[in-house]
């Protein structure tokens, strides 16, 4: 039987590849999946707080609920993410991070 | 939930984790993600969360994933070019989230969760008294005091509380997603005339 | 009126605005600005009457507060906005350059009806008490922020700005839910009054972990290190407008939440001493980095986005010293701050944008000659100048005079020394505008034009400054001091 | 009448800039200036429209102005005359006008309204009005090496006046006192003796910014030297004293705290008057020698200032604040004279470099007099104001000695009384450069023309003004005597 | 009488303040209201002298609740009244005599302003009832000497001068304050009656510090009185006119250390004083000063120079009179000098007048016929300060402080006796080679005899020189100062030989000659360049001095404002430029940051206790 902290540390290591992915990668679409993998460890994170958080003998939906409201934030975020990325490449005919350095100092 | 889907299902989500962030060519980084999020979907079910579950399948690796591939086809984007990483960023990107980690299991590490960080097996009689709270003829009580296999209604649940207890923070969450709409019909607008 | 209506108006009004931009000429787009304006106006005057809710509408005075710091902020954020599209109105012409044709204003529609958009996240901010209210209309505001920002579509500078803006923001949101869960995993609970009681010895380093995730991204949005990266580059890069709403509206929303974040625990006597330490640490840091960065600045704006870093570090500084032994809370020094902060910076964007149209440019060489070409306009950018300094005499002064008073009192000495190096920086480097108005001359010698709107606003927000500057007063009155 | 000395110089500086007459306007404001400030100082009843009114309730904080003892009338005097003299001398440049003359007036309304303050919040704020003012003049319209000068003039300002808001913050905290009114907190005391320590480093290095303290000097000679003649005058001759004023004012409160410090304060005032009095001796421009000595001779107010700490209370040592302000008094009007004449030299001959001047006498014997007093002056010769301040000054460091070993304060007041012999050098080797000897081409009659009437009358007034105090010490001295109860101000309605 | 006395301190100051403001135009009315007021002084003097009464009296100058106060008063006594008389006779006289000498002068106003204003500063020195009044006065006439030595500014030597006596006067005045300070602290008090009473009250002093406080205080009197090693400026001082050297130069205001000192020892009691450590230096000072300035003045050229040394030597005999705790003996002579040096230096103005602005005797010669009465009554001079026995005045002054000498100490006997010989010597070669012979230059040959308002004051001060020794009419104006019964003693006979030898010596080499024989000798070079002390001081200020203050603007240039100031400014914005590199612009550089960020905070809030 897995044990809360086995949760807490597998979504813990999620988080962390999720930010090596932002730290490493220079394709801004592979960032922003990067970015939705940490979400995504944040909502493992709270459905684990939740189902161990037993009330009254029932998961605490709490968590859970916001686990939705994460998830719909994300689906905005992508959304408007994906069009400026799109735009971005209309203007520029580049994703990649390191051209993006015309403001610095 | 059994160790070993546990194991099984967290070793996919991380291994998908990994690729994501390994895999040069953005496609297969989608992909990556998408065993990724089967992989968590896998936990949620484990931990009885069969709605966020079923929600990470459906939202993420089907409506979220198939945007990001759609974007990267319809950009035509290649691999990340030969000059790939720098061995510094790669350091940090090792590094830094390591470091992270060794915090996070310290955090964990600092307080035995004990009796209440075990794994219970939500029962039959536990969920008959959390049925008191609704009434007798929702579906919520009756799945709950179902006398054959009492089933947890977990979308129910989640369901009752949004519209209930969460109506306001849901409300916000729908102009969230008009300005969403309206953002990505901006950005991705054409000018009627161009300009000079 | 139920307070609940306040926040509608403004949105309904957005729809009602998005509507009517389908049906207007091209030509006529400003309107919607009008009476996006008209709109906030009537708003602000319906919060003098809003009514609170009654105790027993638990689905909204769990997410809702209504006490006098969410009413300040409340009407904060609606003047804020009101300046905003006042500035938007002056700075069209560039905004439909480069999003359709200049000629044409097609496509400036929507960006007065996102400020409205914003504008109600923001007031739902600064009611919110309640990790999960807080954390969508957070959300709602920084969507609609990464659109403002990246609304040039047609401006490189802009998109690049957008897409830093999008992906820190994501990434401090990403902190901010984990934060989140560690916090509500702890705790069991979402509602900050309730951890607030939740709080003991052993789940003080979850919580403390989460809080720090959460500071983290608080941090972000008020542009505070070591989240501060964003800030010079998005500001350079958005249109002025968005950038006056991002320093003004935008920060103002994060320190509300911060301060309601912040509360449960660091009145906790388990917690509090660390919370201090980790904000006194923020604070200078903060201070110490936006005023020094800002000295080899050549762009006004961008002077402008690490003097906001620095503003950010002022302010923390009362909030690390939190409530000790003052006549004034941490909050209302916050808000008294952040009012002051309001009026001079809103004067010095208005200033940027009359200088911007008329020269195209942005650098602090742009203001050469300003002295000769336009002497009013040149006193009152000194005023505006002094204020944002900290000169005794302007507003400016006092803000950062109650800041340094609770910190002082409460014994933060580095962060107060690290303010000393900050405010003496602060007054090279603002004072450089003084000598490129003053010291130097400008090739081109003809009188400048100023747009009557812009420079009546001046005219208000200078006066304003040297009012406030002897008699604050009246500032406490709106923070119910 | 402690408003209108300020009104009158801040609105006739808002009618110059919304484009009245520049020079008679300022004229005008600041004859008028003078009239009712010598008037209500010596004369009038002055606690006619002294008036509070409070801007801020927490912390409690009073727009407060009258006159609150002696020290601030003798303070307010010197202001009026300096601001006269400043805006009757120099020649503003073609085309600045404006700024020119709004600029003097906010200065001296600066340096009159922190006198005037009864509340420690606007006693602070009110100096900080001359920094744009004196940026600007400096930047725009100074000579030499301008611009670094007007930089660093303002950082040193900022600086110090930060630092010092941090004393007054934290002395009001610590005071518990309820407002920020001097009388209410002169009233208080601090109990805690840290805080006292604290409170008293903070304030020695902030007003010691201000006031040129070493070795936070750097920043007086360059700015005094290339700041157009008026700013050089309101700086050195006013605008310094409000550090000295301050610390005098606040001393009672910090006293205790004020003794762990005292050494250290010996040490630097010795600095300024040994240290920086070599500097001045290695001047080469006349301007700079000024700049240098002003600096120098912070170092004697200082002197009775330490002998205060030494004695321990206003009533210990009655000697020490009588002489700190009557020489504050005396340098303000002696290094105003000075800067304002050798403005003159340099108009008269476009140069101040010691090297090239010389037998200015025998074309200029006007002006070759009233610097010579000037000189005279500031080099403390008997009968001229100096002398009373310093000769007591002196008397102060030796008031606690009683014919056993020396104490520090006297080994102090030993030392520096050599650099009485350091400033006469400087000086007269200056003088002498300048207006003795045989003239050479641009110092001779046909080149150079003595004083105008006109122009004599800012000179000719602070002139007499070192004379009257000079010969009688007693007209200042009595202004102190009189007031040591505080004039209580009337409490406006809240 | 008391107003009277005001009106002898206030008159010189009127006429000073008024020639200023009102007549500059008016050159010989000014110069008439000048030399008005001098006589009216000099008659107001008189009218004290022979006033019956000692009386002090003061107002506050500078009052303060809790201290006495600093009082202006005048102390009328003997010694006072009787030094009253010197100065303003000689100042009357030297008045009459300007008013001829400076006639032509353009800035004729400027000079009588200033001898008024000197005169106004001497009466307060001598009238002055306490030490701070004296010190005002002591800087006051320390101002007025140097606006008559630069009375020619426009000459550089004269500048040079002026600035010279100034400031080797302020050197002295530097040690006067601290005396003045510390003796206040030990007495408690300024005023001088008050003194004796005010130490005899105070316990717990320290006898080493009030002989530091006497010698300070001497200090002050060296500055003024010209004595080694702040001698330098007097001769110096011969740049100004010559009415001005005799007046200031000469009799009165160089004297004045002398008085101070006189007044000084009297109001404490020479009892106290003796018992006080230290205190025997100033005798020595005023021994080797008046040996020295004796050698100097042998080699000198220039017929003011050699007064002016004699001078100094003369006031060194004063000052050791005083050290050998005898300051009746030095005011005896003090007023004794006054007349004769006076007459001296009256007579020599009148020589260079004559001779058209030429002061080397080596081009004079010849006086004898065209100036009768002024080599009469130089000669009268010149014999008085020889001390030719009995019918001069300066035998018997300075009979008196070789018997002090001879009575306290043998060595400085010894030297008192030197310089009486010396003192013959010189004055007769100056004698010989400027009145006799015959003229060595063009200008001494068309030398013509002055007017009658030059010779008239000659003629007065030659019959005073003669007879104002003589103790019945030194018992009218000066009965202050003790005449010691004379008697045949090795005092007598000491001087006795010193003039003879002294004359015999001069005779031999001067009497007929045209140029000096000694001048090739190696030590009379250097008694020629004044034991290169001038040198010595020059050298001494520039490296010392000066090169001390160019080191400490340097360093104060380097340290403070270019390494510690301009350092914290570098380094502010060093560190501005440093975190505007982080800014790169690059979003993977902001996400690492980001990252290491997001570690801090987590480190620091959860791991920091």
């Amino acid at each position: 039987m897995a044990s809360l902290n086995e949760f807490l540390f597998i979504s813990g290591l999620l988080f962390a590849i999720g930010l090596a992915g932002v730290i490493i990668r220079r394709n801004i679409i592979v960032i922003f999946m990067s970015l939705e993998l940490m979400l995504a460890a944040a909502s493992l994170t709270l459905v684990a707080f939740s189902r161990f958080h037993l009330h009254e003998g029932l998961p605490d939906y709490n968590g859970q609920v916001f686990v939705f409201f994460i998830i719909t934030v994300a689906a905005a975020e992508v959304a408007v993410g994906l069009a400026i990325i799109v735009a971005l490449y209309r203007a520029r005919q580049t994703i990649n991070v390191e051209d993006l350095t015309s403001m610095r100092g | 939930m059994h160790s070993i889907a546990f194991y099984l299902f967290a070793l996919l989500a991380i291994t998908g984790g990994i690729f994501l962030v390994a895999f040069r060519n953005p496609v297969s980084s989608a992909l990556a993600m998408v065993l990724s999020f089967v992989g968590l979907a896998g936990l949620f079910i484990g931990l009885n969360a069969y709605f966020v579950g079923i929600v990470q399948i459906l939202v993420y690796a089907g409506a979220i994933m198939v945007l990001f591939i759609f974007i990267i086809m319809l950009l035509d984007l290649n691999d990340e070019k030969p000059v790939k990483f720098k061995s510094t960023t790669v350091l940090a990107g090792v590094i830094i989230p390591l470091l992270l980690v060794v915090q996070i299991l310290g955090v964990i590490q600092s307080h035995n969760t004990g009796d209440e960080g075990a794994f219970k097996k939500i029962t039959a009689s536990s969920m008959a008294i959390s049925a008191k709270e609704f009434p007798e003829d929702s579906a919520i009580h009756k799945s709950l005091t179902h006398p054959k296999s009492p089933k947890l209604p977990d979308t129910n649940l989640i369901g009752h509380a949004i519209f209930t207890r969460y109506n306001f923070p849901l409300q916000i969450m729908g102009v969230l997603l008009l300005v969403a709409t309206m953002g990505v019909v901006i950005l991705s607008k054409r000018s009627s005339k161009k300009a000079s | 009126m139920s307070a609940y209506w306040l926040e509608i108006i403004v949105l309904l009004g957005g729809l009602v605005l998005l509507l009517a931009e389908a049906f207007l000429a091209p030509k006529q787009k400003h309107h919607l600005a009008s009476s996006a304006i008209f709109i906030l106006v009537f708003t602000l005057l319906c919060l003098f009457f809003a009514k609170p809710f009654s105790v027993g509408n638990e689905e909204m005075t769990r997410f809702y507060a209504w006490d006098s710091s969410a009413k300040f902020f409340k009407g904060f954020t609606l003047i804020a906005t009101i300046l905003t599209l006042l500035l938007a109105l002056d700075y069209r012409r560039i905004l439909s350059k480069f999003t359709a044709n200049p000629d044409s204003e097609d496509g400036t529609g929507e960006y007065y009806c996102l400020f409205l958009f914003a504008c109600a996240g923001m007031m739902w901010m600064a009611s919110a008490k309640d990790l999960v209210s807080l954390f969508v209309a957070l959300e709602l505001t920084t969507i609609t922020s990464y659109i403002l920002v990246g609304f040039m579509r047609r401006n490189v500078g802009s998109l690049e700005a957008g897409v830093k803006f999008l992906i820190l923001g994501a990434l401090s949101t990403g902190f901010l839910v984990y934060g989140i869960s560690w916090i509500y995993g702890a705790t069991g609970t979402t509602d900050l009054a309730l951890i607030g009681e939740k709080i003991n010895a052993d789940n003080s380093t979850y919580l403390l972990f989460g809080l720090s995730l959460i500071l983290i991204s608080l941090a972000f949005k008020v542009g505070a290190v070591p989240m501060h990266l964003w800030v010079p580059d998005v500001y350079q890069g958005a249109p002025t407008p968005t950038t006056a709403f991002l320093s003004i509206a935008s920060k103002a929303s994060g320190f509300v939440i911060a301060l309601r974040v912040i509360e449960p625990f660091i009145t906790d006597p388990l917690i509090g001493s660390k919370v201090i330490f980790i904000l006194a640490v923020l604070a200078g840091a903060t201070i110490l980095l936006g005023n020094l960065a800002a000295i080899p600045q050549k762009n006004f704006k961008r002077l402008l986005a690490y003097s906001s870093i620095a503003n950010a570090g002022f302010i923390l500084l009362p909030i690390a010293a939190w409530d000790t032994g003052n006549d004034l809370s941490s909050t209302q020094v916050v808000a008294f701050y952040l009012a002051i902060y309001l009026i001079t910076t809103f004067a010095a964007f208005f200033i940027l944008a009359v200088i911007h149209r008329q020269s195209g440019s942005d650098d602090i060489t742009a203001f050469e000659g300003l002295g000769k070409r336009h002497p009013a306009l040149a006193s009152m950018t000194a005023v505006i100048i002094a204020a944002l300094a900290g000169l005794p005499l302007t507003a400016g002064f006092w803000g950062k005079f109650l800041a340094f008073k609770m910190a002082v009192t409460a014994g933060l000495w580095i962060p107060v020394i690290l303010g000393f190096v900050g405010v003496a920086a602060g007054f090279y480097y603002y004072f450089q505008i003084i000598r490129a108005m003053y010291w130097r001359s400008s090739l081109n010698e003809s009188p400048l034009q100023v747009r009557p709107l812009s420079f009546w606003v001046i005219v208000t927000l200078s006066a304003l400054t040297l009012i406030l500057g002897i008699w604050p007063q009246p500032v406490y009155w709106l923070i119910g001091g | 009448m402690s408003i209108l000395l300020i009104l009158i110089p801040i609105l006739a500086a808002i009618a110059i800039l919304s484009g009245g007459k520049a020079r008679s306007i300022a004229t005008g404001a600041a004859a008028l200036n003078l009239i009712i400030g010598l008037g209500s100082v010596f004369s009038f009843d002055h606690s006619v429209w002294n008036f509070s009114w409070q801007v801020l309730s927490q912390p409690s904080i009073h727009l407060a102005l009258g006159f609150y003892d002696g020290m601030s009338m003798i303070m307010v005097a010197l202001s009026a005359l300096v601001l006269f003299a400043a805006v009757m001398s120099g020649k503003c440049p073609e085309g600045h006008e404006k700024l020119w003359y709004s600029s003097i007036l906010f200065i001296g309304a600066g340096g009159l309204g922190a006198f005037l303050s009864t509340d420690l919040f606007f006693f602070y704020a009110f100096h900080e009005l001359a920094l744009i003012p004196t940026f600007l003049m400096i930047g725009m319209l100074g000579s030499g090496e301008r611009k670094e000068a007007a930089w660093k003039i303002t950082i040193y300002l900022a600086l110090g006046s930060i630092i010092l808001l941090a004393g007054l913050i934290w002395l009001v905290a610590a005071s518990g006192s309820e407002t920020w009114l001097f009388e209410d907190l002169l009233a208080s005391t601090i109990a805690d003796s840290g805080a006292q320590k604290g409170i008293a480093l903070l304030l020695i290095i902030g007003f010691g910014v201000l006031i040129s303290l070493f070795p936070f000097h750097s920043w007086a000679a360059p700015a005094y030297a290339s700041a157009p003649a008026p700013v050089a005058m309101l700086h050195a001759g006013v605008l310094k004293k409000f550090g000295l004023y301050g610390l005098i004012r606040l001393y009672p409160m910090v006293a205790e705290g004020m003794q762990a410090w005292l050494s250290l304060l010996i040490v630097l005032l010795l600095c300024n008057i040994l240290w920086v009095g070599f500097v001045t001796l290695n001047q080469k421009r006349l301007d700079m020698m000024l700049g240098n000595s002003s600096v120098m001779h912070m170092g004697y107010i200082f002197l009775a200032f330490a002998a205060l700490i030494e004695a321990g209370s206003f009533e210990a040592n009655p000697l020490a604040k009588p002489a700190a302000v009557l020489l504050m008094f005396a340098h303000g009007i002696s290094i105003a004279l000075l800067f304002m004449l050798t403005d003159t030299i340099r108009r008269k001959t476009g140069t101040v470099e010691l090297a090239e001047l010389g037998g200015l006498a025998k074309a200029a014997p006007r002006l070759a007099f009233l610097f010579g007093l000037g000189a005279m002056a500031s080099i403390g010769l008997p009968g001229l104001a100096n002398f009373s301040g310093e000769v007591l000054v002196f008397l102060s460091g030796f008031h606690a000695y009683d014919g056993g070993g020396l104490g520090c304060v006297q080994v102090a007041t030993i030392l520096a009384l050599w650099g009485v012999v350091i400033s006469a050098v400087y000086m007269l080797r200056a003088y002498r450069q300048t207006f003795h000897g045989p003239a050479v081409k641009h110092t001779d009659s046909s080149h150079v023309q003595d004083f105008g009437p006109f122009c004599q009358i800012p000179a000719a007034l602070l002139a007499i003004a070192l004379l009257v105090v000079g010969l009688f010490p007693n007209s200042l001295l009595n202004l102190l005597k009189a007031s040591t109860a505080p004039a209580p101000c009337e409490q406006a309605a809240e | 009488m008391n107003s009277l006395a005001w009106l002898l301190l206030g008159l010189p100051l009127l006429s000073a303040v008024v020639i200023h403001l009102g007549l500059k135009r008016l050159q010989s009315v000014s110069a008439l209201v000048a030399t008005a007021s001098a006589g009216v002084t000099l008659l107001f003097s008189i009218i004290l002298l022979l006033s019956e009464g000692d009386f002090i009296t003061s107002f506050n100058w500078a009052s303060i609740a809790g201290f006495e106060g600093i009082k202006i008063g005048l102390e009328l006594d003997q010694l006072s009244k009787g030094m009253m008389l010197i100065v303003t006779g000689v100042g009357f006289l030297v008045h009459l005599f300007s008013l001829a000498y400076m006639k032509y002068d353009q800035a004729k106003a400027r000079y009588f302003a200033g001898l008024a204003l000197f005169m106004f500063s001497m009466t307060g020195i001598v009238l002055a009832s306490n030490f701070i009044m004296m010190f005002i006065f002591w800087e006051l006439v320390g101002l007025s000497s140097y606006l008559l030595i630069g009375h020619w500014y426009d000459k550089d030597s004269a500048a040079d001068a002026a600035k010279k006596a100034f400031l080797t006067n302020r050197i002295g005045d530097f040690g006067f304050m601290i005396g003045i300070l510390m003796l206040w602290g030990i007495a408690g008090t300024f005023t001088f009656s008050e003194l004796a009473g005010g130490l005899a009250a105070s316990s717990g002093y320290s006898i080493t510090l009030l002989g530091i406080a006497v010698l300070c205080i001497f200090a002050g009197a060296m500055g003024k009185s010209a004595q080694a090693p702040l001698h330098v400026w007097l001769p110096d001082a011969m740049e100004g006119p010559t009415p001005v050297s005799a007046l200031i130069h000469a009799a009165t205001m160089v004297a004045a250390g002398v008085f101070m000192m006189a007044r000084f020892y009297t109001s404490i009691g020479t009892e106290v004083i003796e018992a006080l450590w230290g205190v025997q230096t100033i005798a020595w000072i005023g021994g080797i000063t008046s040996l020295l300035a004796a050698l100097m003045a042998t080699q000198q050229d220039d017929i003011k120079k050699i007064l002016a040394y004699s001078t100094l030597s003369q006031l060194g005999y004063m000052v050791m009179a005083v050290g050998l705790l005898s300051p009746e003996a030095g005011m005896f002579h003090l007023y004794t000098h006054a007349w004769f040096k006076a007459l001296l230096f009256l007579g020599s103005g009148a020589v260079i007048y004559a001779c058209h602005h030429e002061q080397n005797i080596w081009k004079m010669g010849g006086l004898k016929k065209t100036m009768p009465i002024t080599f009469i009554t130089f000669g009268i001079g010149t014999l008085a300060l020889c001390g030719f026995p009995f019918i001069t005045s300066g035998f018997w002054s300075k009979e008196q402080i070789l018997e002090t000498a001879w009575l306290n100490n043998k060595p400085l006997f010894l030297i008192a006796a030197l310089v009486a010989f010396l003192t013959t010597f010189y004055m007769f070669r100056l004698f010989f080679i400027a009145f006799l012979g015959k003229s060595r230059s063009e200008k001494s040959e068309h030398a013509k005899e002055v007017g009658p308002l030059m010779f008239t004051p000659l003629i007065i001060l030659a019959i005073l020189a003669l007879i104002s020794g003589f103790s019945s009419v030194a018992g009218i104006i000066a009965p202050s100062f003790k005449i010691l019964e004379f008697h045949i003693g090795p005092a007598f006979i000491a001087s006795l030989l010193a003039v003879i030898l002294g004359f015999l010596f001069a005779f031999k080499l001067y009497a007929k000659t045209d140029e000096d024989p000694l001048a090739g000798h190696k030590v009379a070079q250097v008694f020629r360049h004044k034991f290169y002390l001038d040198e010595a001081y020059a050298k001494i200020i520039r490296y010392g001095q000066d090169g001390l203050a160019a080191f400490i603007h340097f360093f104060d240039e380097l340290i403070i404002n270019g390494l510690i100031v301009g350092g914290f400014s570098r380094t502010a914005g060093g560190i501005g430029r440093l975190f505007t590199r982080l800014q790169s612009g690059n979003l993977q550089g902001y996400a690492t940051l980001f990252g290491i960020g997001v570690l801090l905070v987590i480190y620091i809030t959860v791991f920091v206790s």
